[in-house]
């Protein structure tokens, strides 16, 4: 993957969050405080055209992540931001990244959201989603692995819906928490679902609705 | 109904500059959605602040004897740590910086990483979370309880510690033992309407209450009927009594704090009932704030909150402050 | 949804009770809603009230440097003669009396018998009507227009008269003086619901809104269709700023008071166009109030008041008072 | 008209009070601010309860009037306890009151009425109810006197609903006052219905609601 690729990656993200912007917002309204596209569509909107003078993939998800700092704010700012300079730090010096590396990438990533949000795989957070996605890209680097690592991911996502929030602003409904889908792990999914189409010829959008959520 | 913005996105910062221009003690800083002191002292510097749409929190407890610096997020989504970044230097005179945090994951890591950027640039910062919300029960396996309302008395009293010249250090033992202290409750008899769509942030049919609120909109962690006030009141008191082990000779500060659209005329009925179910219980009341405190924008409803008083709470309790929303 | 109150009879006094408890300046007087200093200065005595549901209105600004005694009727109720007797009679202090009456048929009705039977007892009583809603013609087929939130510009300045020592009859001067200059006007986004009857003041389909309400939750003299907040202030401020013959280089106090359910950052949005509304005419604005001074219960909107300054009235303006709602 | 005769006429429109103040609330909340049955109702409850010592005419009025005084408030309460003080005072040592004597009693009280609110006849006030009853009265005070100005009044009130308001806090709503009855000219309508029922023989209550309103 080189930094166009990058690029094309997070443009296409930005480019999905205006079309779902509405539908996070909803989710996050059941549980949470109704801003959650609200917040991604503001944060990468700016983040994204900091991006513009990158010259290597770990310089544009370090200018993303900076721009994602100054302006996401809620839970989610720092969680992507922290993200996006692990990714950084792990391809520092690359030209190009190999799905391997990616993986890394997306691995330290995780590594820096759990330890940020010191959220574990149940507590019905975006660790839902990129927790078992990380593991099938680390597990098969390669362009099948990726395109698993997106259906996982939208899996997750789905299956979130009957958990009990233990972390962020939906822990506090306790049992009415269950049956929505985590609003984060969503926009995560997204994310992954977005890599995949910049990566993989023919891979195609999922329908994101209120009705599939 | 609400009011048309013509440009939502500047709603914040319009809100702040009508705000600033409304207090001349305070000011804007360039650029920024942080509001400061115009004029700082030589102490401690204390810095709160959160998503908008609390007010007359954070920017109305700015002044003399409170908060040097108010952070303002977008509408229930908290500041960026480059703004909180931006306050910190703000107020700093080189005796540090404290951060008065309420328990939200998004402000708890925000402040975090303005606190860890500010550390790297050498300025001495420790922060105090604010966690007084007793709907939440408090467990381990989960991220603890909200702030709420009780944070102002934090503002308040580790204001005045910092005021008359304490250290850091100090003033964070001070606010330590201020939120260790503080219980608080709420509940909603509408939901609000969210500026930046135009709805309601959730159903509830008539003749339902949502009991145990936040301050962003959110339901309560349960729902019930509607009771006479007398009831509610009862309700809310016995369970803040319970959470903080209430006892018959305690001295407390009492607030009923509006959430944004129940007028003040029920708010004082709820303090005369409140007040009413302290003395059963044989508790001196100190002193009683009533109003709106911490609000979340148009919901109808109200929370009571209980600090437990010693006498060194007490004296700071009752010194001076300008800040504008304490009265 | 509204509070249920146990005991609708008792809402007033039990309201005016967690106002007393909440603030140590005032008392009620026992067995009457008016609510008194606790300590009265030896100089003219200040009374001023009206119908309840209008919080923090009357009784938040009895205090040093402002009211001596508030009178509360029912809800949007006048009080009866009756009640403002014992205001009189608790506040004078052989100086004499006056009264700060808003005009609304009943309201000087009931004050002005109050004041015949005062007279009778001996008791030197003078009034001011104030009359600063420029929503209503101003004509003499008409009772005039009414009295809505710029009396409290006069409970301040006439009290900060009568607290340096000033005569009745300087006071009254002063008093009337502000009562000419103050020109206000407001708009509803939505009714208030009536603790009562629990229904809405009046229907308003969405996407519009009553303009130039008073503060009883009666609809306004029009109703319009909802316009970017830009528009509607600067419809506000302009008709305000041509009854009152607004000229480049004035100086004036300005406020802008929320009806009781528009969230105080909309508010400052409010106070942010004004402003800049005022910037344009050229206007110095020497105070902003910002908040609840005289509300409508539960109604969502907002007035604009203008009040012309001159340096007599900006001295007296800026002299302290501890009455709780003034800030 | 004997003291209990003037009793049973005041008890008797308190009771009518208690069936229609909903119905004065809900007139005055179209014009108004929806108070009127409720500010009459809590005084005449109270009032009526203080003329039970009185001796005469005069007194039982004067006490009534002075309970109005003391509970009453709004724009309603100095009115109607003026014009019962203006009653008291024409009847002053009348062990009983003629009819003559009554209509001389509600001159005066008119007189007190439009001297404390200063309202002319097409002001929309209660001025509009009072002043043809009590021309009515006074060119025949017989029972046909009395029961043509229990009509006159009820038709008065009726009349009232195309009135523009020019006092009283309807008058703020201008050409929007139009189309509704005046509560209070409704609620004196009463007033004079209740007094023919008590002296008139066979006089009934007429129907006071929403539809004919
Ligand atoms: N501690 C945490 N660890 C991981 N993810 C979290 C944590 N807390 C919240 N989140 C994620 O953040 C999302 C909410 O983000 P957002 O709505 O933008 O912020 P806020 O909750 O402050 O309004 C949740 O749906 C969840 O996926
Ligand atoms: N100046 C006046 N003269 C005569 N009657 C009046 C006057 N002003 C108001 N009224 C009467 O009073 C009635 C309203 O009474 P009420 O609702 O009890 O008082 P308020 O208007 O203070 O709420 C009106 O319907 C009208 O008949
Ligand atoms: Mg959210
Ligand atoms: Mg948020
Ligand atoms: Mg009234
Ligand atoms: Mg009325």
């Amino acid at each position: 993957m080189n930094v166009e690729q990058v690029k094309a990656w997070l443009h296409g993200y930005q480019q999905r969050l205006s079309e779902v912007h509405e539908l996070l917002d909803e989710l996050d309204n059941r549980i949470g405080d109704g801003d959650h596209g609200t917040n991604m569509l503001r944060g990468f909107q700016v983040a994204c055209a900091q991006m513009t003078e990158a010259a290597t993939p770990s310089e544009a998800v370090h200018k993303l992540a900076m721009g994602l700092l100054s302006t996401v704010g809620g839970a989610s700012g720092p969680l992507y931001a922290t993200a996006f300079l692990r990714m950084s730090q792990t391809w520092r010096e690359m030209e190009e990244v190999s799905l391997k590396d990616l993986s890394d990438g997306l691995n330290a990533a995780l590594a820096g959201i759990q330890q940020r949000g010191s959220a574990n795989v149940g507590d019905k957070t975006m660790v839902d989603v990129w927790a078992p996605s990380v593991e099938c890209m680390l597990s098969d680097p390669t362009e099948h692995g990726l395109l698993e690592a997106s259906r996982v991911a939208r899996q997750a996502a789905l299956n979130t819906r009957q958990l009990v929030a233990r972390r962020g602003r939906a822990s506090y409904l306790g049992d009415r928490s269950v049956g929505t889908c985590d609003p984060g792990s969503v926009s995560s999914a997204i994310l992954f679902e977005c890599l995949a189409i910049t990566l993989v010829e023919g891979m195609e959008a999922g329908p994101w609705t209120a009705q599939v959520l | 109904m609400n009011i048309l913005h013509p440009n939502p996105d500047r709603l914040v910062t319009d809100m702040l500059d009508g705000f600033v221009r409304s207090h001349p003690g305070l000011a804007r800083l360039p650029g920024t959605q942080v509001i400061v002191r115009s004029q700082l002292d030589q102490k401690v510097g204390l810095v709160s602040g959160g998503g908008s749409g609390h007010e007359p929190a954070h920017a109305g407890y700015v002044g003399y004897g409170m908060l040097d610096a108010a952070v303002a997020g977008q509408i229930f989504t908290s500041p960026t740590p480059n703004e909180v970044l931006n306050a910190i230097r703000a107020v700093d005179r080189g005796l540090g910086v404290l951060l008065i945090i309420k328990n939200y994951t998004g402000d708890v890591m925000n402040f975090e990483m303005a606190a860890e950027l500010a550390q790297d640039e050498g300025i001495a910062v420790e922060k105090v979370i604010v966690a007084d919300d007793v709907a939440v029960e408090n467990s381990t396996f989960t991220i603890g309880r909200r702030g709420v309302a009780g944070t102002v008395f934090v503002h308040k009293i580790a204001g005045a510690s910092a005021q008359r010249g304490d250290s850091l250090q100090e003033v964070k033992r001070i606010a330590d033992k201020v939120a260790a202290r503080v219980f608080s409750m709420g509940l909603a008899l509408s939901p609000c309407i969210l500026p930046t769509t135009g709805k309601p942030s959730f159903d509830l049919p008539a003749g339902e209450v949502e009991i145990g609120i936040g301050i962003h909109g959110e339901p309560g962690v349960r729902r019930g009927s509607i009771a006479p006030l007398t009831e509610l009141v009862d309700m809310l008191i016995d369970r803040v009594a319970a959470e903080s082990s209430l006892q018959k000779s305690d001295e407390v500060a009492l607030m009923i704090n509006g959430m944004g659209a129940t007028p003040l005329a029920e708010l004082g009925v709820c303090a005369h009932h409140a007040m009413a179910r302290l003395d059963q219980i044989g508790v001196k009341i100190h002193k009683s704030l009533l109003g709106e405190y911490m609000t979340s924008l148009n919901m109808a409803g109200f929370s009571i909150t209980v600090l437990k008083l010693d006498s060194e709470l007490k004296s700071l309790l009752d010194e001076t402050t300008h800040a504008p929303a304490w009265r």
